[in-house]
Formats: structure tokens, C-alpha cells, sequence
């Protein structure tokens, strides 16, 4: 494919149209909003289905609906219609039906929401956070093929400078291993078989079919989530062998991190990077061997502190980790603020690390 | 008394949960609670001779306890049909 | 009064004109209160489902409350959604797969609390789905607490002494209101209280179904059912009980048929 | 090296036009490309901030620039986020009319063009931005002049095709109106270099 030049929103729908997306329902929220559009203009192409729903309940149902269609479906939108998602997406979880939420996120406020969930049950959410437009192309058609490779909800966490910033992308096709027929999926051929489908969150089957009941339903559930913990933990990292300090930061601060974390070891400094790219599950193995002999463990992030209990939870010493963000929001309040720079992170590293050595 | 019976049932009688929808859904008036109760304890619906076959109980029995079956050849019964014999 | 054997068929010669259960129903087994409306409302369904030779092409999508259970029985291809959403869980399927009867099986409760923007919002859209309203006035399963569609007077666990329009509003007419609305094809309303209401309500059910094999647009089924329990009457006494309070505020028959006016 | 860009003016003077022109044409001179604006002051009379950045390779551009080496200043207002951020030595390209007004620029190649004036001429005042974009191509060597023509037509909306015209004409009178020679790009160089 050619070199195009498009913002992160179409260059997601472009990918997740590549990966097989074929219903998407959403309702309108910035920075989330284009992606709606992208999406209603996009799939009638692909046969496929984009509908404007009246509510963000009602869109990520209409979701599970395609989805235990055997569609590959999605919705999407950002924090706080998120929030009113909870519901479906620990029913999507529970009920095993795969589908993928994209939130295109105002903000980093979103971490605990993503990865602790607000919905009822022993469920976990993956959780990809792309740095940028390219590794967006990537985790769009990754979301919807762990989605199904393990029959989940998988959230997609980007924000408003992936769904804005436009690049020139060739919208490289991923490479995945084949998936197995879905012989669950609710085609309404099997009536009157006596071995009729169903997908239901009591996993108690039919009388005919009997499941596992709710009790032991929910144990394989919570079992399933900690097999994924152990296999689909994804992380980068820089400089970390001789680190004597550990930045972590996620998403596009991630990319920024990097970035300052290059710039001050060009000019001596022994600073390392650690961006988790799953943040569910959280790669807490390899925070604790790339933190392993670093004199502190800063956590940057556009929050009051999230991300930070799980990097407190994996390094050794919790008394190494030190938060360097915080809220920061521009004059709309709809948009990552005057933190996320690389300027400004860098004089916060440079402060952590002078401010500890007096 | 002469009776002509049509049809006739098979009754679940300890699937019953004893609601008697049947009872005033039944057009010929042919069917009465038991006394007794059935395994779980409920009074169940009793056939006495006079059953059309008409399927009232079994459209209106939330608990499908019914089978209906209707006679070939209606079945006489009581006085009338002493004599006739 | 002499006593006929029913304990086994009949030696003389005879047909079976009426099995114990439709076979889209893998057992006649349930759990559902004696004197509920809700079993009959369902094998009408299942009935019709089958008649119009639906059975390898429809899937159910079933939402919260007794009914639920038949989720297990029910020999169809069937999810339990959330409370309320079964409209747009059936919406997201549907529009997938537009050739399988999707429909919803939805109390009062699920339809008109819960789920009350769903149903409106995909009848706007002319969704063309089935959607199936088993009416009792009251959620039963959580034993017996007012809904929207709880009629004025009626006693409910949280309402004591009846339903006061000042106090706990007016009850929710919604199939007028889906009715009136452009993207509905089928509107109806039946009853399972006796025998020929019965007969009559599964005429609505084949129609309803009838109109989304012909693509015409959203139909709503809505079957006044028996509730006992929650209404804390006599099993016997439910159907009439019934008619005397839902059937006033819910008056039978069909209330729009697009293809009728055609 | 990455050629970055600030691109400065008021909302309505058409600075979003002219760096997703000039990103476009980057496109099809075969380059890696990101184009970022701000956002918020979208309306006309605000603040607009344009950002591309141009490379050989896949770029290690954040999408918030820290330091940028280049700039076209179509207004002096808002100037102070963008001034701040250009590294020592940035080409600053400055519409005539409000050079004067920009501070700091005793550390910066500065290069004024008359483009409203320039624009007005070939047709149309709205052009301006054209008139800049097509002198930043010549003056930097950043895209082709024949590609900024082609990149800005391929985005101007059905509506307005009838200032096509008029902008080509702008874009190759700003190309002609100055001397591509006091910084050139080597998109080639691992490392920024300045000609």
C-alpha cells in the first residue's frame, strides 16, 4: 500500500477494517468523535455496519450483539462514556463474547477504569496502549485478534494526540497466527438440533447441553484471565542495564519519555525507559528486572497517580517509585495538557534526580 | 346418565402445580382437582368421562402436563348407553 | 363421579392431537410459579417460530426475569443480554445477519424501566426485529415490586397500598407508544388468561413474525401474562385478576399493522 | 534529519491549508511525514498553530515539538509558544507586514515575503499562505514545487475548486520569490545539518 498521509483516527478504522471490523456503534465524544465518523464513512464499503446509537449503553450492546453474531464488532468513545459501558464490558467478559472497545481518551484519568474495570465480576481487560500512530496501525487488528484468539473484551487506550496527529502511514498489514473457527457464534441455524447455542454469563448451557453452572463458570473465567497474564504482557524499554534511574510512562507519554530518556543519555545522564504496551496485564516481570540496581523508579503520567500502584506493586523497593505527573488538562478540558512535553518531563526527571542526590 | 366421550388426556399429574387454570378453561367441565396431592404436594387436575378432545387445558397449562388424544370412535357411556346395549 | 385413567395413553383407537410441549422446547420442565402466564406466552412463541419454518433461522435474545430460565430449555440459539438492552443486542445481530428472525423475549420490567430507551430507539430506526413483551404489571422474579408498567391501584411490594398517579406516576402504554412511531411495522397486544385468548394471541405472535420476514420494520408483541405471585392472589384467581386491572389500562387487539393499511 | 516546522498565525489565514499542503506533498515526494495542530483555537481570530515535520526515514518526532528548526510567521500574534521553541539558527520565513513585530530573531535566519501583496496580485488575497508555502519549498528544497501545486489541489473541497487556480499561481509566485540558497535540507543526513 502507498504511503497515505491520515490522522490516528482514520488510520485505526483503517486498520481495524483491515482486521476484520465490520459493526461499530458509538456515539458522539471528543476526542472520540472522529473515530464515529471515520467509522460511518468507512464501513458501508466494507459491508459493514456503523450506527449512531443513542447512547453509549446502547452502542456497546448493539456491539455484543454483532459479536455474538461472530462479527468482529466494536465500540468506542472516551473516559466517561466509558463509565457507562462498565456494564457490557464485564458482561462481554463474563459471557465470553469478543469484542473491543476503542477510548480515545481526554486524558491518562483512564488507567484504573481500563484496568481494574468498573463492572461486577473476577474480570480483567487487556488493555493496549499504542505511543503512536504507527504502533496504533498495529494494536487495532492485535486488539481484535486477542479479542477472539481468547474470546474478551480488549480496550483499545489511545487519546487525542494519537486520534489527531496526522502521519504518513502504509497501513502495514500484522502478520498473526491463524484462529480457530468460531463454532460458538449465534447464527440461528442449530434450533430444533437439540444442541441449540448460547451465550450466557451463568455459563449454565441447556438441558440438553448442560454448562458448567455459575459457581465453576466464573472460576474458568478468572483462570482464563490469569493464563492471558501470564502469556500477553507487553512491554518496551530502553537503556535499562546501567540505569540508575527508571522513567515509566505509557501511551503517548511513553513517547515522550523515550524521547527525553535519549536526549539525557546522549548527554550522560544513566536514565532508562520503561513503557508497559499492555497495560492490562501489566508487565511486572520485566518492570522488576529492568528496575533491578536503579536508585529510583519515577512514574510519569497525566493523572493524580494510577499507574504508579502497579509499578509500586512490581518493583522491589516501592520507596524507589516516585510520581513526576499529574492532572493536567488544556484550557477545554478535553485535551492532554502543558505536561505532556518533553521540556517539562525533563526538567521533572532532572528534579528527581538532583533533588535526591541533596 | 349418558355420556359421549370424544376425546381423552394423559395428565402429568406430578409435574401439577395446582394453579386450575385448566379447570375453568375446560368447556365440557370435565376435569376436577384431585383430593389428594401429587408428589410435591399439589392437587392435581382429575379427568371424569365427557372429554371433546378440544385442547382448552392443554393451551392454557403453564406447566404442559397435558397430552390430548381424540377417539376414532366416540365412546358412549352411563344410562343411555346401557340401555342402548 | 367416575374417574378416567390418564396415567398412560389410550387403548382404543385414538390421535395425539396436542403433545406436552412445542418441540422447540428440550423439556417441559421449569420452575416458574403455578398459574404463571409467562410458559404459555413462550410455547405460543416457539410454536409459531417453528410454523413458519424459523427454526434453523431465528435467535432469541432474552433479557431479565422468570422468563429467563427458559434460556436452558428454549431449543433455539439464544444470549441472555444486559437488563434491558435486548433491542440493541438484537439490533447489532440483526444488522450482521439480516436473513435470521431475530427476536426479543423482554418482560415489562426489562422493556419499560430498564430498558425503555432501547425499545423506543430501535423502533425509531425500524429495526427489523420481533420483540416480544411479556406484560405482568410487576417484576416477578425479584418477587413482586412496581415497574413502569404497573397499572393505577395496583398493590406491588413497593406500593402498598396501589399505585398512585400522584406519587408513583402513570404506567408506561408502550406499545401505543411504539405504535406511533414510523419505524414500527406490527403492533398488538394479546392475553394467555383463557383458552381462546390464547388461540387469538398466537395469530399477533405469527403476524409479528410474519412482518420481519417481509422486512417491514420493527414489530412489537405485547402478551398481557399472569403473574400470582407478584400480584399476591390465588393462582386460580390470577386471570381474572389480570383482566380486571392490566386489561383495563391494556385493552386487546392489534394496535397498528402497516401491511393492513397497504 | 527531520525537517520540523512551526507554522503560525490567526485562525482563517489558512495555516492548517498550508501544512497539510505541504505534508501531502511531502507524501508524494516519497517521505515520512506528521502533520499535528493545535487544537482549540480553531475558530476564526484564535490562536492557529500548524506542526510538520519531514523525514527520510520513519520519524522520531513527538507530536507536541519540543524544539523546531524552522517557521513561517503569517502573524506576530500568538508568536510567543512558537519563538520560544526554535532551535538557534531556525529559518524563520515571516510575512513582510509583521516582521518587524516578531522578537528574537537576531539568533534566526529571517526571511520576509510580501505574500498578502504577492497573493493579491496573482488573484487572490485568501492566498497568502500559498504564497509561503510555495517559498518555503523553494527555500528549503522540504517538498517539489510541482507536488505543493498537486498536494494543494487534492485536498481543496469540491466548493471551492475555483480558487485552484488561483492558489497555484500563488504557491509558484512565492516559490519565484526568493532565493533558494540559505537553507537547504539534507533529508539524507543522519544528523540535522544546515547548508
Amino acid at each position: 500500500m502507498p504511503m497515505r498521509l491520515m490522522d490516528g483516527s482514520e488510520a485505526i478504522v483503517e486498520a481495524a477494517i483491515m482486521a476484520g471490523l465490520r459493526f461499530y456503534a458509538g456515539y458522539p465524544m471528543s476526542p472520540a468523535t472522529e473515530l464515529l465518523e471515520y467509522m460511518a464513512e468507512k464501513l458501508p464499503h466494507h459491508d459493514g455496519v456503523c450506527i449512531n446509537a443513542a447512547t453509549e449503553i446502547e452502542g456497546v450492546n448493539m456491539a455484543l450483539g454483532a459479536a455474538a453474531g461472530g462479527f468482529r464488532a466494536a465500540s468506542g468513545s472516551c473516559g466517561q462514556g466509558l463509565a457507562l459501558m462498565q456494564e457490557a464490558i464485564a458482561e462481554a467478559a463474563l459471557n465470553e463474547t469478543p469484542i473491543v472497545i476503542f477510548n480515545m481518551a481526554r486524558n491518562q484519568q483512564d488507567y484504573f477504569q481500563a484496568t481494574r474495570g468498573g463492572g461486577w465480576g473476577d474480570y480483567r481487560t487487556i488493555t493496549l496502549a499504542p505511543k503512536d500512530l504507527h504502533e496504533a496501525v498495529e494494536h487495532a487488528q492485535l486488539a481484535f485478534h486477542l479479542a477472539d484468539k481468547y474470546r474478551v473484551p480488549v480496550i483499545f487506550m489511545g487519546d487525542n494526540l494519537l486520534a489527531r496527529t496526522q502521519m504518513g502511514t502504509e497501513l502495514p498489514d500484522l502478520e498473526l497466527e491463524p484462529l480457530p473457527e468460531k463454532d460458538w457464534q449465534l447464527d440461528g441455524t442449530s434450533g430444533g438440533s437439540g444442541m441449540s447455542r448460547q451465550i450466557w454469563t451463568f455459563g449454565c448451557g441447556k438441558t440438553n447441553n448442560p454448562g458448567p453452572g455459575p459457581s465453576l463458570h466464573w472460576e474458568r473465567i478468572a483462570t482464563k484471565f490469569d493464563a492471558i497474564a501470564e502469556v500477553e504482557a507487553r512491554h518496551e524499554q530502553g537503556f535499562v542495564e546501567d540505569a540508575e534511574t527508571l522513567v515509566v510512562a505509557f501511551g503517548s507519554g511513553g513517547k515522550f519519555v523515550e524521547h527525553v530518556v535519549r536526549e539525557m543519555r546522549a548527554d550522560g545522564h544513566k536514565v532508562g525507559y520503561f513503557r508497559p504496551i499492555t497495560l492490562w496485564p501489566f508487565p511486572g516481570d520485566a518492570l522488576e528486572a529492568a528496575s533491578h540496581g536503579c536508585k529510583r523508579v519515577l512514574v510519569f503520567e497525566l493523572n493524580a497517580g494510577q499507574m504508579i500502584d502497579d509499578v509500586k506493586l512490581n518493583v522491589l523497593d516501592r520507596k524507589l517509585v516516585k510520581a513526576i505527573g499529574g492532572v493536567s488538562f488544556d484550557e477545554s478540558g478535553l485535551n492532554l495538557g502543558p505536561l505532556m512535553d518533553a521540556g517539562v518531563i525533563r526538567e521533572r526527571i532532572e528534579l528527581a534526580i538532583n533533588g535526591a542526590s541533596k | 346418565m349418558r355420556q359421549v366421550t370424544r376425546g381423552t388426556l394423559v395428565i402429568d399429574a406430578d409435574r401439577c402445580k395446582g394453579c386450575e387454570l385448566c379447570i375453568v378453561a375446560c368447556p365440557p367441565r370435565v376435569l376436577t382437582m384431585s383430593r389428594a396431592g401429587n408428589a410435591t404436594g399439589y392437587l392435581y387436575p382429575e379427568l371424569a368421562p365427557g372429554c371433546t378432545g378440544c385442547t382448552a387445558c392443554q393451551q392454557v397449562c403453564p406447566d404442559f402436563v397435558f397430552e390430548v388424544y381424540k377417539y376414532h370412535e366416540p365412546i358412549v357411556s352411563g344410562s343411555d348407553a346401557e340401555r342402548m346395549q | 363421579m367416575s374417574i378416567v385413567m390418564t396415567t398412560r395413553p389410550p387403548e382404543a383407537p385414538s390421535n395425539k392431537v396436542a403433545s406436552f410441549k412445542p418441540t422447540l422446547l428440550q423439556t417441559e420442565e421449569h420452575h416458574l410459579c403455578p398459574g404463571c402466564g409467562e410458559p404459555v406466552a413462550i410455547r405460543l412463541v416457539l410454536e409459531v417460530i417453528e410454523e413458519l419454518g424459523l427454526a434453523q433461522k431465528n435467535v432469541s435474545i432474552i433479557g431479565h426475569g422468570c422468563y429467563g430460565s427458559f434460556i436452558m430449555t428454549m431449543d433455539v440459539d439464544s444470549t441472555l443480554c444486559l437488563h434491558g438492552r435486548a433491542p440493541a443486542v438484537a439490533t447489532g445481530l440483526k444488522r450482521m445477519r439480516p436473513d435470521v428472525a431475530v427476536w426479543t423475549l423482554q418482560g415489562d420490567g426489562d422493556m419499560t424501566s430498564e430498558g425503555l430507551a432501547e425499545i423506543l430507539h430501535a423502533t425509531a430506526r425500524g429495526e427489523n426485529i420481533t420483540c416480544i413483551l411479556l406484560n405482568n404489571g410487576v417484576f416477578g422474579d425479584t418477587g413482586g415490586q412496581m415497574t413502569a408498567s404497573s397499572v393505577i391501584g395496583q398493590r406491588t411490594k413497593n406500593t402498598l397500598e396501589g399505585r398512585d398517579a400522584t406519587y408513583h406516576g402513570h404506567p408506561i402504554v408502550i406499545g401505543d407508544m411504539v405504535a406511533a412511531m414510523p419505524g414500527s411495522a406490527y403492533v398488538a397486544r394479546g392475553s394467555v388468561h383463557n383458552a381462546a385468548s390464547i388461540a387469538a394471541t398466537r395469530r399477533l405472535i405469527r403476524k409479528g413474525f410474519q412482518r420481519q420476514v417481509e422486512k417491514k420494520g420493527l414489530s412489537l408483541v405485547e402478551i398481557l401474562t399472569m403473574c400470582p405471585t407478584g400480584w399476591f392472589v390465588p393462582a386460580s384467581g390470577g386471570a381474572d385478576y389480570m383482566m380486571e386491572s392490566l386489561g383495563k389500562t391494556y385493552p386487546l387487539g392489534e394496535i397498528k399493522d402497516i401491511s393492513a393499511s397497504e | 534529519m527531520e525537517l520540523d516546522l512551526f507554522i503560525s498565525g490567526i485562525g482563517g489565514q489558512g495555516i492548517q491549508l498550508v501544512g497539510k499542503s505541504l505534508a501531502l506533498a511531502a507524501i508524494r515526494d516519497g517521505r515520512h511525514v506528521m502533520l499535528a495542530g493545535e487544537y482549540g483555537g480553531h475558530m476564526r481570530g484564535g490562536s492557529s498553530v500548524g506542526t510538520v515535520v519531514i523525514g527520510a526515514r520513519p520519524l522520531k518526532a513527538l507530536p507536541i515539538l519540543p524544539h523546531a528548526g524552522s517557521a513561517i510567521a503569517m502573524s506576530h500574534l500568538f508568536w510567543a509558544r512558537v519563538g520560544s521553541r526554535l532551535r538557534p539558527g531556525s529559518l524563520v520565513l515571516a510575512e513582510a507586514t509583521i516582521a518587524a513585530d516578531l522578537p528574537c530573531m537576531d539568533k534566526h535566519i529571517l526571511v520576509t515575503l510580501p505574500a498578502t501583496a504577492i497573493a493579491t496580485e496573482q488573484g487572490s488575497r485568501m492566498a497568502a499562505g500559498m504564497v509561503m508555502l510555495g517559498a518555503y519549498a523553494a527555500l528549503t528544497g522540504a517538498v517539489k514545487i510541482d507536488s505543493a501545486v498537486a498536494a494543494m489541489a487534492e485536498q481543496i473541497p469540491a466548493y471551492r475548486r475555483q480558487h485552484i487556480d488561483a492558489n497555484e499561481r500563488a504557491i509558484r509566485a512565492g516559490a519565484a520569490a526568493v532565493t533558494p540558497l540559505t537553507y537547504k535540507v539534507d533529508f539524507d543526513a543522519q544528523e540535522a545539518r544546515v547548508a
